[in-house]
């Protein structure tokens, strides 16, 4: 057997050969500095970084990265001093901030009056001229002006919550207007600042830069020590490097948790949090306003009958929902604003009872018609999935066949869009997953106005319901208190058309390796999956 | 009479050529290769006409001409003084059909899903007769090409070569053509196989008297059916006359080879033949130094007797 | 391996039987063959396809499948091939004492290298000469034995015509210096003007280089030209043995008879007859009697006769 | 030698009978088959094997595979071997239209392009050659986001992609055919273009296509499946128990509830083997070296 | 010859040309709002003149024939747009995954194509016996095995070992590794680190075992079959009738001849792999092509999608023409 002794010796050669490269290159070994590393391992893509653009999963990024004026922590229902110190109503339609002092971007530019009007001016520039990004929070603002060195003020055209606008956790930002001279671009709305931005470089304040952008993997944040917060904050431990890692699958979180190669997990499977914890990870829960609103077609037959609708909606069973769709993490919804959120009321439930949604179905005149209607669901949200599953089987007791069509995000955007266009082509039932921009009830009851043609899914239109909204909106500036009795009122307005509930608000849950500590300040309800991660401790 | 009657061709081909365009590159020019140069002969009555040729002589694509698988690029073939190169499509098919084919490969020149009876049954099929005329006719074909009858109902893979041979043969004569061009009829057989079907083919013309041309690379093949025959190599005939002439007294030095390879004795190899020059020159033993350089025109010596020899001018 | 002692036998086939084997049958192509080639001469084995020839030419070769089934003994140049039922030697001389001159010459060359690769091959391989300006010397030397030129080396197969590849394996036989050659329808798929050519070239190398021959063919008249004796087979079964001469001048078995009348395309013998066990020649023999439906043993005429036919006794 | 189109074809199937193999394969695939054919009546819950989440599966949720439910129950309670067998159906079915659909597809355009000549030859063989690029997934991806993502569009994107294969096979089957003596005496004749292609070279053709399509159909069921995971899982219905789709949905309780994902996954691979055995014999067996029995020889 | 080369890669590009039009009839052309999209999906006061405005960039007003000739102009001036679902050129987020999802499935064929050559060359040699019997149902069972269930698997094992190298560097490591190539097996011989090297190809493995056992196991069943064919044609019969070794037969008369194809198995299986793999790359934490293209699905992300379904095809064309010319080189006989 020539031929193998041959190929036996050709290998034994290549072998040798990649030993001793390995060998030669052995000696070069230097040893990397120890830093510390979080990995938060964070589902979705990041879909940009532009700090005046960004709408949607940019905010993780964003958040450690830059900072707004204000933070505003609904819960406590208080306002903390971010970039600015102090802030007062000076009248109905003008605002004076007073800026940090030692605060400087990552390029080692100090903050100034003219970043803030720059960052803010772009943000709703972008808005107006370009029809992108969160902007229209600043719809109210006239101008900001200089007040003197240090603070700045806020021109409104109308009366509005400045503190909470500033405090939104979109479109809020501050950053350098050196931006201007690094990208060469000729004004605000230039596009050649957002791809400076999107390439990969921050310009903000923040404990954190981005040293490396790759939307679809992984970002890598760099410390930031010249960061003014850093002996407020007094956390030595805080981590070096920051990676957020782009993990889509559940399971992987989970077998990168286990491994070693994931420290902070925001999307472990709900079945296999307990047995975790029982194995020493730790568990972090954190109430949001992230809720899932049911939205029901109005403008296609059968569900514009309102009495279906409420038989529907009865037949929902609503005691099982969080422990068999969310496994416990979720609080039941009432109305549409969901639980500790401004304009919150409680009570607003329907019941589980299937006779009296067959007595709604009888005045329908729907018993036994054995109508057909259909329910889309974003595909991989495994809650509205199970949701639509134990509705269909409850409706099949009523005669009620429902088919359940799942969709990419975008597409269910599309169709439930589509109500407005052709009614016919829209889902009787739709799932919509909201969470709000700036703390106000109206971000949530938006959705059922006749003007929101893009988001109002049930293609409900009320003018006298509009009518209440835009009386609280235009309050909002002035008596909050009283804009707060409207909302809820067209909160019970819409209860009772049952055109759109809340199912349910998440319980965020995070689980950390033992060995990363998270702190109390990192979290924010505001701030959807977002960690401050100087409030991080690695052990 | 009877003299008149021969002298009145059935098939009369006139200075065929047919050319291979040859693409040797997108860029480059396409070259033109001459399958046939100027070919002419004719056959009359019952008369067997034999084309001898090595292969690539062009004698496989001169029967093609006749049967327009290819066309020729100038030249005429008249079947009963009606050019079929002229007349519309219509016309042509009822002209070819007076024609019967028999090809070098059996194996490809039957549907291999087709039973037996089908396939002898094409060409009756195609004239228009109706099934049950069919039926009655198939019998005395399978019978007059010396096969059992059961034959007609199995598939061609069950038959051997020879018997497949015979299928072939069967369908050219069903219509009782005027014509049958004999394509290497034996070429693929063995021995045995070879001289039953041409003890087979000679039957068969006395029974029908149809004219046939016979191409061969085999001039013993040739000769024991072949009235007269012509020579045929690299696109040219070399020499024309009956059979009995070129025999006895071959001519052209190359015939003369042939007719020596019948009784296996020695002979030269053809390997390469300049296009430009007498296809034999290379090989020639007489070569008449720079005349034969170029190609010599086609001598006629008596009647129905040529050569293309400078030998002979 | 103790070779034998020189003797005079070149090739030894003791009741030999060759089958392939199929699903769950096995179906006999050559059935008790016996035959002895002596060092130096020339063996013709004849007969139509389907005979088994090739069969037993391959078996002689050293180049039997893996699916055969063999019965009897082979032994070449004192080396056992077959015995008991079992192919014990085929690789001791498939290369080094025989080798095979193939039917196909086109297909049968590698088609992915030069000519000269081929030959390299063998000469390292089979001959062991590493050094390349022997090798190439070699090649040359084999390459003109043949008649062919040495600008064929840089060729590939594909670029050759038919002649000039079957000259190609036949130097590619001759390569390793073998001392038989199995020389299968060597010129079946050649122009009947180069038979006479590749036989005489066959003939004259094998007495040059004084190998024994074996030629393998359905054409009756190259055994005239090359061989000294001669077999004749039928459907597996050797029917007549003798010297080349007697055979012809006085066939004994009526297939014989129908073989030497093929070559001249004349038929003899039966149309068709059902098959009965017995003779195998009885489908087509034309004298047939009762005792043909009982196999005929081989009748020894003298020492170099043999035939299988009742109508001798 | 021109070689034989015709080997006997039924005389391979008869020789595949003989074969270990392909009898397993057929058992395989019968076993299968029937499965499918009497699922609703075999399964002890054919509702919850449609997607149907009865109160009796939210009453038990999800459970191990035991005596009572095989192979287990899913997330929310379903049995899961009820599941499977309905999901055979699905399964099959699909790859079959697959199967069937670009087999049409590509011999009518095969045979189209190889005899008719000039424009057509050249713009079909161009599109073959242009199809045959398109990965398969690629399209059904492409397809899913604009039609929506269905079934249906999944294997419509397949006999997309896939009719360029067979078509490929076809066409260069039938430009060999078409230069056979048989056609052209056919032509000569004066019979139609149409007659000829249908009468003479379909039959001639068709067979190897199909027979190729047999070898190839493990691989379409998986890639079925294969697309059925990647986009189904992002963007079909959880209610469907097709094999692909159950295996991705099962897939992110891999960790607890493994054996959602593991059966039919299972399951997708027997069938896999079954048409991948049925498809090496048929082809060792249409080749007349490989059928025989082989040892070393040289 | 040399026109032959012109002939194959003039006809590799008519395809990308005809690839292009394909994918601009399949996304651009269908249902939805591509306009709409392009714009980075507008709203407020300015919207609907922004969505005019992408609409006119885009030449949707004009006839198909012209949209199609506008759109490959555009795409082979290197105007892929801006990924809607990223924000970033699409050249900068499709090329960044490509060079990881090359590196796996280089790294898995490099491996993959001369062990399955070997294993089907072995196989073919014993066909029949026991170890053939062995090794043929393993390859069969194999092939049977959806790629992504054999990932499940993998992650099942992971996850009761505990033990595992997710994602394509430790993070520590990916700050200090010197971008060269992109291809970090590479990369940390230039940095160069042996660490870094050995953490990359840990962490490349088991990735690649997965991508590696399809083309693996295909090309040793099609080499076994081809092989055993091959041992029958005339040459190598002649050949073993010369008494050449069993080693020169193997490998200059019998595998010649099954080699192009083998690449042409492998080309193709490569290419559809871009896809494929995401599974493989969602799991074990990679970046990767496939993935860019799940994520770009999801988001209805129209230019990227065309430029993922692009640069796979090219690939393919490549692959192909490549193949092509490999045939030609390797079978003179070959022509077109």
């Amino acid at each position: 057997m020539r031929f193998n002794r041959r190929l036996l010796l050709t290998a034994g050669l290549a072998v040798f050969l990649v030993v001793s490269v390995l060998v030669l290159l052995s000696f070069t070994y230097t040893v990397g500095p120890q830093i510390r590393v979080v990995v938060y391992a964070y589902r979705d893509a990041i879909t940009g970084i532009d700090p005046s653009v960004e709408f949607d999963t940019g905010i993780v990024v964003l958040g450690s990265v830059y900072e707004p004026l204000l933070y505003y922590n609904p819960l406590t229902n208080q306002f903390t001093s971010a970039l600015a110190v102090s802030w007062a109503k000076v009248n109905e339609t003008f605002w004076v901030f007073k800026l940090r002092s030692n605060v400087v971007f990552h390029d080692g530019t100090p903050l100034t009056v003219e970043a803030v009007r720059f960052s803010i001016l772009r943000t709703k520039a972008m808005y107006d001229e370009a029809g992108l990004g969160p902007g229209y929070i600043w719809s109210s603002l006239e101008d900001v002006v200089t007040v003197n060195k240090t603070a700045v003020g806020f021109k409104l055209k109308y009366p509005a919550p400045l503190d909470l606008i500033a405090s939104a956790s979109y479109g809020a930002y501050v950053y350098s207007p050196r931006v201007l001279e690094y990208s060469k671009a000729r004004n605000l709305t230039d596009k050649s600042i957002r791809s400076w931005f999107e390439s990969g470089r921050s310009l903000g304040s923040g404990p954190y830069y981005i040293e490396y952008y790759d939307p679809v993997s992984e970002v890598r944040l760099r410390k930031f020590e010249k960061w003014w917060g850093w002996a407020e904050v007094g956390n030595p431990r805080a981590p070096d490097l920051v990676v957020i890692k782009i993990v889509s699958d559940p399971v992987t979180q989970v077998v990168g948790l286990r491994g070693g190669s994931i420290h902070i997990a925001m999307a472990i499977p709900k079945a296999e949090i307990r047995s975790l914890v029982s194995e020493g990870f730790k568990l972090i829960k954190q109430h949001t306003y992230y809720s899932y609103i049911l939205m029901l077609n109005t403008r296609r037959w059968p569900t514009n009958i309102t009495e279906f609708r409420l038989a529907i909606l009865h037949a929902i069973p609503w005691d099982e929902l969080i422990d068999r769709a969310l496994y416990g993490h979720g609080i039941p919804g009432s109305g549409i604003i969901p639980y500790g959120y401004p304009g919150y009321v409680d009570g607003l439930r329907f019941k589980h009872d299937l006779g009296l949604a067959r007595e709604y179905l009888r005045k329908a005149g729907l018993e036994g018609s054995g109508a057909e209607i259909e329910i889309v669901v974003t595909a991989g949200y495994e809650e509205e999935e199970i949701f639509a599953m134990l509705l269909k089987s409850e409706l099949l007791k009523l005669g009620i066949k429902l088919a359940i069509r799942s969709y990419p995000w975008e597409t269910v955007k599309e169709y439930g869009a589509a109500v407005w266009r052709n009614p016919e082509e829209a889902p009787h039932l739709i799932i919509n997953d909201w969470w709000p921009t700036y703390p106000t009830p109206y971000d949530y009851l938006y959705l059922v106005r006749c003007d929101s043609i893009e988001w109002n899914w049930s293609g409900y239109c009320n003018k006298e319901l509009d009518e209440l909204l835009d009386l609280a909106y235009s309050l909002e500036g002035v008596d909050y208190g009283k804009a707060l009795e409207l909302y809820r009122k067209a909160q019970r307005m819409v209860f009772q058309e049952a055109v759109a509930v809340s199912l349910w608000t998440v319980i965020q849950t995070y689980v950390t390796r033992p060995n990363v500590r998270i702190r109390d300040g990192a979290l924010n309800p505001t701030y959807m999956y977002v960690i401050l991660f100087q409030f991080v401790e690695v052990h | 009479m009877l003299e008149e009657a021969l002298a009145k061709p059935v098939l009369r081909v006139c200075d065929i050529w047919v050319e291979y365009s040859l693409s040797s590159g997108l860029l480059s020019k396409k070259k033109k290769i001459y399958a046939l140069r100027g070919v002419s002969f004719d056959v009359s009555g019952s008369e067997v006409f034999g084309i001898v040729g090595a292969s690539g002589s062009g004698k496989s694509t001169l029967l093609k001409a006749i049967m327009g698988f290819v066309s020729p690029s100038s030249g005429s073939i008249e079947i009963d003084d009606v050019d079929i190169l002229k007349v519309d499509r219509e016309t042509r098919k009822n002209i070819l059909r007076k024609m019967g084919y028999v090809s070098q490969n059996p194996l490809a020149a039957v549907n291999p899903r087709f039973k037996v009876g089908d396939i002898v049954a094409e060409p009756l099929k195609a004239a228009g007769l109706s099934r049950k005329e069919i039926t009655k006719m198939l019998p005395t074909l399978i019978e007059s090409v010396d096969l059992p009858l059961d034959v007609v109902d199995l598939l061609p893979h069950e038959l051997s070569l020879g018997m497949l041979q015979r299928v072939v043969i069967a369908r050219a004569i069903a219509t009782k053509p005027r014509i049958l061009l004999l394509d290497e009829p034996t070429s693929a057989l063995d021995t045995v196989t070879q001289s039953h079907i041409v003890v087979l083919l000679k039957e068969l013309k006395d029974l029908f008297g149809f004219a046939s041309v016979l191409v061969s690379h085999d001039l013993k093949v040739v000769s024991h059916l072949a009235d007269r025959l012509a020579i045929l190599m690299a696109g040219l005939v070399l020499e024309e006359g009956t059979t009995y002439d070129v025999l006895r007294n071959p001519l052209h030095p190359y015939t003369r080879e042939l007719v020596d390879s019948i009784k296996l004795k020695e002979v030269k190899e053809v390997f390469t033949i300049d296009p430009r020059t007498c296809p034999f020159y290379a090989h020639c033993y007489l070569r008449l130094e720079d005349r034969c350089r170029r190609i010599p025109p086609l001598i006629e010596l008596g009647r129905r007797r040529k050569v293309r020899c400078w030998l002979y001018s | 391996m103790v070779l034998a002692e020189k003797s005079e036998v070149s090739v030894e086939v003791e009741d030999l039987s060759l089958g392939y084997e199929d699903l769950d049958s096995v179906s006999w192509v050559v059935r008790n063959v016996s035959l002895k080639l002596m060092k130096g001469s020339s063996l013709c084995v004849v007969g139509e396809s389907g005979s088994g020839k090739s069969t037993l030419g391959n078996a002689i070769a050293g180049i039997l499948p893996p699916y055969v089934r063999v019965s009897g003994r082979l032994v070449v140049e004192g080396v056992e091939v077959i015995r008991d039922s079992r192919v014990v030697g085929a690789d001791r001389i498939r290369g080094r004492v025989v080798t095979k001159i193939p039917q196909n010459p086109a297909t049968s060359l590698n088609p992915y290298v030069r000519i000269d690769r081929a030959f390299q091959d063998v000469l390292r391989e089979v001959r062991g000469i590493r050094d390349r300006i022997a090798l190439k010397e070699e090649t040359l030397k084999l390459i003109s034995a043949v008649g062919l030129s040495e600008d064929v080396l840089s060729m590939y197969p594909h670029e050759l015509s038919g002649g000039m590849c079957q000259r190609v394996t036949i130097a590619l036989a001759l390569a390793p210096k073998p001392s038989i050659v199995v020389a299968d329808e060597p010129t079946s798929n050649l122009d009947a003007y180069l038979r006479g050519y590749i036989v005489h070239l066959i003939k004259d190398l094998s007495r040059k280089l004084k190998m024994s021959l074996i030629v393998i063919t359905h054409d009756i008249s190259i055994a005239e030209v090359i061989c000294e004796d001669m077999v004749v087979m039928y459907l597996g079964e050797l029917v007549e043995r003798g010297r080349v001469r007697d055979v012809l001048r006085e066939p004994l078995h009526p297939y014989t008879t129908e073989l030497i009348a093929s070559a001249g395309l004349q038929r003899v013998g039966q149309k068709w007859r059902k098959y009965v066990s017995g003779c195998v020649y009885y489908t087509r023999c034309p004298y047939t009697s009762d005792k043909c439906l009982e196999r005929p043993p081989l009748f020894k005429l003298g020492s170099e006769r043999e035939v299988r036919c009742w109508k001798r006794l | 030698m021109t070689k034989r189109y015709s080997s006997a074809r039924n005389s391979v199937l008869r020789r595949c009978w003989h074969r270990v193999d392909f009898k397993a394969g057929v058992a395989i695939l019968t076993s299968l088959a029937l499965i499918a054919l009497l699922s609703p009546v075999l399964v002890p819950y054919p509702e919850e094997g449609e997607g149907i989440v009865t109160d009796d599966a939210r009453q038990r949720g999800p459970q191990p595979p035991s005596v009572r439910y095989l192979f287990g129950t899913d997330v929310v309670g379903r049995d899961v071997l009820s599941r499977v067998f309905i999901g055979s159906r699905y399964s099959l079915l699909q790859t079959t239209v697959v199967i069937l659909g670009s087999l049409v597809l590509g011999i009518v355009l095969g045979i189209l392009a190889g005899y008719l000549r000039g424009v057509y030859e050249v713009a079909i063989s161009y599109a073959i050659e242009l199809f045959i690029l398109l990965p398969p997934a690629m399209v059904a991806a492409a397809l899913s986001v604009i039609a929506g993502p269905s079934l249906y569009v999944v294997a419509a994107s397949l006999i997309a992609t896939w009719w360029a294969w067979y078509a490929r096979i076809a066409y260069l089957l039938s430009r060999q055919i078409r230069e056979l003596d048989f056609i052209k005496v056919s032509e000569a004749l004066g019979f139609r273009r149409i007659y000829i292609a249908f009468r003479h070279i379909l039959p001639n053709v068709a067979p190897t296509v199909v027979m190729q399509s047999i070898v190839d159909s493990s691989s379409i069921l998986l890639e079925v499946a294969t697309i059925n995971f990647l986009v189904g899982s992002i963007a079909a219905s959880l209610d469907t128990p097709e094999w692909g789709i159950m295996v991705g949905y099962g897939f992110r309780y891999i960790t607890t509830y493994w054996w959602m994902s593991l059966f039919p996954g299972f399951f997708l691979i027997i069938a896999a083997l079954g048409f991948i055995l049925i498809g090496d014999s048929i082809s060792e067996e249409s080749s007349p070296n490989l059928r025989r029995r082989w040892m070393r020889w040289f | 010859m040399a026109s032959y080369y012109v002939r194959r890669t003039l006809l590799g590009v008519s395809l990308i040309l005809g690839l292009l039009a394909i994918i601009y009839v399949l996304v651009y052309v269908a249902p939805g709002n591509p306009a709409y999209v392009w714009a980075g999906k507008p709203r407020g006061p300015r919207a609907v003149e922004a969505i005019k405005q992408a609409e006119r960039e885009l030449g949707l007003d004009q006839p198909l024939y012209i949209q199609i000739a506008q759109f490959i102009t555009r795409f082979l001036a290197g105007e892929w747009g801006v990924s809607i679902a990223f924000k970033q050129p699409i050249q900068v987020v499709v090329f960044r995954s490509f060079k990881a999802t090359v590196e796996l499935l280089t790294f898995s064929y490099v491996f993959a194509i001369p062990l399955g050559l070997a294993l089907g060359t072995f196989m073919a040699l014993r066909r029949g016996g026991r170890v053939d019997l062995l090794l043929k149902i393993a390859s069969s069972t194999f092939i049977s095995i959806p790629r992504f269930w054999l990932a499940l698997i993998l992650v099942l094992v992971f996850y009761l070992t505990g033990l595992q190298p997710l994602g394509r560097l430790d993070p520590r490591y990916s700050v200090e590794i010197k971008e060269i190539t992109g291809f970090y097996l590479l990369d940390s011989l230039f940095t160069p680190r042996l660490d870094i090297f050995l953490d990359a190809l840990v962490r490349l493995i088991p990735p690649a075992l997965v991508v590696a056992v399809y083309p693996l196991f295909s090309i040793a069943r099609y080499v076994r079959y081809s092989l055993s064919e091959r041992f029958y044609e005339d040459y190598v019969i002649e050949a073993i009738s010369l008494g050449i070794s069993r080693r020169v037969i193997l490998a200059r008369y019998a595998l010649r001849g099954t080699i192009p194809a083998v690449v042409q198995i492998a080309g193709m299986s490569f290419v559809y792999s871009f896809v494929e793999a995401a599974v493989v790359e969602i799991i074990f934490m990679r970046e990767g092509v496939g993935r860019v293209l799940v994520e770009g699905l999801l988001r209805s992300d129209y230019p990227l999608i065309v430029a993922v379904f692009f640069v796979a095809s090219l690939t393919l064309v490549i692959v192909n023409t490549a193949t092509d010319l490999i045939q030609k080189k390797l079978d003179p006989r070959v022509r077109i």
